[in-house]
Formats: structure tokens, C-alpha cells, sequence
């Protein structure tokens, strides 16, 4: 089981802050596909991943337990 | 916001005050702080409000992050940095960043340099309320930090 | 130190937030102030506390030149100074210079070239107290602002 | 009537803040060549004169009821 969280247009969109899902052992790229599939994220190929609050690659692959969270441009300050 | 924590997300008013004494040392000579407050017009258009959304637990990361480098760049120096959430009017504080160090130079260019990373890699987002709608910054053309300086992975 | 002033010199402690205060408004969107401490070491020497005097007629106007300066060169910035005179002590505030901006860029630049001006044009002196006694800094090489800087008579 | 004001080291030299002296319808220069000689300021030379709060020339002349502030280098901030 791993967590992803959406932050901001991304939340808007997926309509929720945070879903748990089985992707454990699946790529950040396959979890993306997925959920672009399945929740229409027209905004997910502007928004980098972190994995467990790191910035990721697309080849990284989740472990059970981690979060990986979708982080549109950020606009702080 | 806990008073002895330097890096700080906080969903309640920011008091510079309270950062400037965190940074206050006998040996600094000049504290440079940076308050960022919600403006009303930009380009001519009028913001109602602004509302901040944070990856609270990265953010803070982040933050400390920044605090490293700044540290590794200009030594000696220290830094305190709250960034606030929810709902702002006009005026209301978004962010304050508090940098004491002996020699003033290196308190213009750190603090300068935080608030530049600041909306580099700190996830952190504002919602513009205008009086016809509203939008999440970041994500248009008008902001695109991703371009130059986002972090490699694993990149300090 | 009046509340409406944004120019002044002052023999009691200044409080950084009564600046921020006079600079802020609804179309600015970052404040900058820096603060000048009394620093203790300075290259390994031990200083023990600092006295400051002004030819204070002189120096409000000085600082109100400045100020002139900044208006044309930052459109749109606003800013406040309070110079610390008398006695002081280690940590305690020497001056405080706050500039609200509509765009952060020009709060950072024109805060520098604030303090810059000052060390330059403003008729303030300091005099160092140290376990093995006393000098007015500035007539020393330390410091030599007339080499460059100074302005001619009636330069803006 | 002119007044002649000093500041900081120059204030030590002369062992006093102010004094009055009739010496209106004199230059910068004038005046500061008196005080050499009368106060033995060693370290006038390195001041500005300031005329009522503004720099002044050498060449300025003081009239009655000005003010002559001497400016040792200054070291606000």
C-alpha cells in the first residue's frame, strides 16, 4: 500500500487531498499513468513527485508504506 | 510556530519580531528581514485575498534545506524563516525571513538568496481570489520555477 | 522618535516593528529592513559597548536626502530610518532601515543602498570602547569615506 | 557673529561643542586656518565643513548668523 497526495489545482482536480492505493513496487512513471487514467489530472505532467518528502525521478520505484506526493509549480513567498 | 524552531510553517499571524530574536546573537552586527505581505494590484488587477496551501512536512524540509546551503555559503550567518497558510487579506504577512550576520553584505545576499529558493522548491502554493474568480498561482505561465533551479533528487 | 516621521534620529531604543509599521501598505508586497547591531568581536578585538553622536539637524536631513534618492531611483518604495544615538550596549540596535516595495528586487536594493549612503553622507559617529580604551572610528584608515562617495556641495 | 560647531574627535580636540566667533564675511578656508592655530586641531584637515546642515567649499564665504559644522569622516550605521 503506498499514499499520494495532491497539493493545490492537483487537489482540485482529483477532488481529494491524499488516496491510498497497492501500487507498492511500481514506478513514480507507472503511478502517474495510472493516475492520469483514472482521475483525468490534466495538470500531473507539470508537477514533480517527492517520494517520502524528496523530490523524485521517474524511475523510482515506491515501497509499501512510502507517499509520494504531486507538487504542481510552487508559488510560496 | 514553536518559539526555538528556525524553519517554520504556521497557519497563525507571523510577528517579524519573533524571528528577529530567534537569529540575535552578541556576535552579529546587522539582521536583514524579509516580510512578504499580500499586495493589492498587480498588473492593474485587484486581489481580494490570497489563500497558501503547504506540503507542511516537505516544506519544513525545505526550508531547513535552504538553511543549510545558506549556511555553507556565507558562514557565520543565521537564519530563521516562517512561512504562514490559510486564508490572507491585503497586508496580512505570507512570509518572514530574519538573517543575522556579523558583516551586513552577507545579510542583504542570504536573505535575498532564501526567498529565491524559497519559490524555487519549497512546496508551497497561494490561490489568488480576484473579484471574478480565483486560481492556483504556479501552475500558469505567469510562474515557472521549473524551468531554472528546481533541485536534481537527493540535490542539497 | 515621532510615529510620523519616517526620517529620525533618536537617543531612545528603536523598535524595528514601528518602522515596518510607517513603510507598510496595501500595494506592497515585500518589506525589507535591516537592522544594525552592536557587534562584540570585530578582527578578534573585544568591544565592550559603542557610543553614537550626531550633528542631529544635519543627519535628518541627510537621511531625508537619501530617502529623495531612493523615491527616484525605486519608484514606489517607501522608507524609514531611525539612527540610534548615546550610549550602547552589546546587541543593542544602532539603526534600523525598513523599505516596502511593490516587487521584492527593488525592497533588497534600494535597503543596501540605504545603509551604504548612510555610512557615506550622514554626519553620525561612533566611538569604540574597548578594555584598553576608547577611539572615534572614521577619522582611522578603517574607514574612509571621503575617498569615494562623498558628495559635492549641493549633489542630491 | 558665526557659530562653529565640532563633532566626535574633533569635539575631544577642541574640548567643547561650540563657540561663537566674529567672523562672518570669511571663507571655509579662512576660518579653518584661525582654528588650526588657535585650537591646534590636528585633525581638521581630514573634516568637511558643513554651512547651516549643507557641505561646503573652501571657497564659501560665512555671513552673520551662520552655523560652520566641521564633519570628521563619519562612521554611522
Amino acid at each position: 500500500m503506498i499514499k499520494v497526495l495532491f497539493f493545490a489545482r492537483l487537489q482540485d482536480e482529483a477532488g481529494t487531498e491524499a488516496l491510498e492505493a497497492q501500487k507498492a513496487g511500481q514506478t513514480v512513471q507507472e503511478i502517474k499513468a495510472w493516475l492520469k487514467e483514472e482521475y483525468q489530472l490534466s495538470s500531473l505532467d507539470q508537477a514533480m513527485a517527492a517520494v517520502n518528502e524528496e523530490f523524485a525521478n521517474n524511475e523510482d520505484t515506491l515501497s509499501d508504506g512510502d507517499t509520494i506526493a504531486f507538487i504542481p509549480p510552487v508559488s510560496g513567498g | 510556530m514553536t518559539d526555538d524552531t528556525l524553519f517554520s510553517i504556521s497557519s497563525r499571524p507571523i510577528n517579524p519580531a519573533d524571528l528577529i530574536k530567534k537569529v540575535e546573537h552578541r556576535n552579529c552586527g546587522a539582521i536583514t528581514t524579509f516580510i512578504g505581505t499580500v499586495r493589492e494590484m498587480t498588473h492593474g488587477k485587484k486581489t481580494l485575498r490570497l489563500e497558501y496551501q503547504a506540503y507542511e512536512k516537505m516544506a519544513v524540509k525545505k526550508l531547513e534545506e535552504i538553511g543549510s546551503e545558506m549556511e555553507e555559503k556565507w558562514p557565520g550567518t543565521i537564519t530563521a524563516i516562517t512561512h504562514r497558510t490559510g486564508m490572507l487579506d491585503i497586508s496580512d504577512i505570507a512570509v518572514v525571513i530574519a538573517v543575522s550576520s556579523p558583516h551586513r553584505k552577507a545579510a542583504y545576499e542570504a536573505n535575498e538568496y532564501a526567498i529565491e529558493r524559497i519559490k524555487e522548491i519549497v512546496p508551497i502554493w497561494k490561490k489568488e481570489y480576484w473579484e471574478d474568480g480565483t486560481k492556483w498561482i504556479g501552475d500558469q505561465l505567469e510562474n515557472t520555477p521549473y524551468e531554472k533551479g528546481f533541485p536534481e533528487k537527493g540535490e542539497k
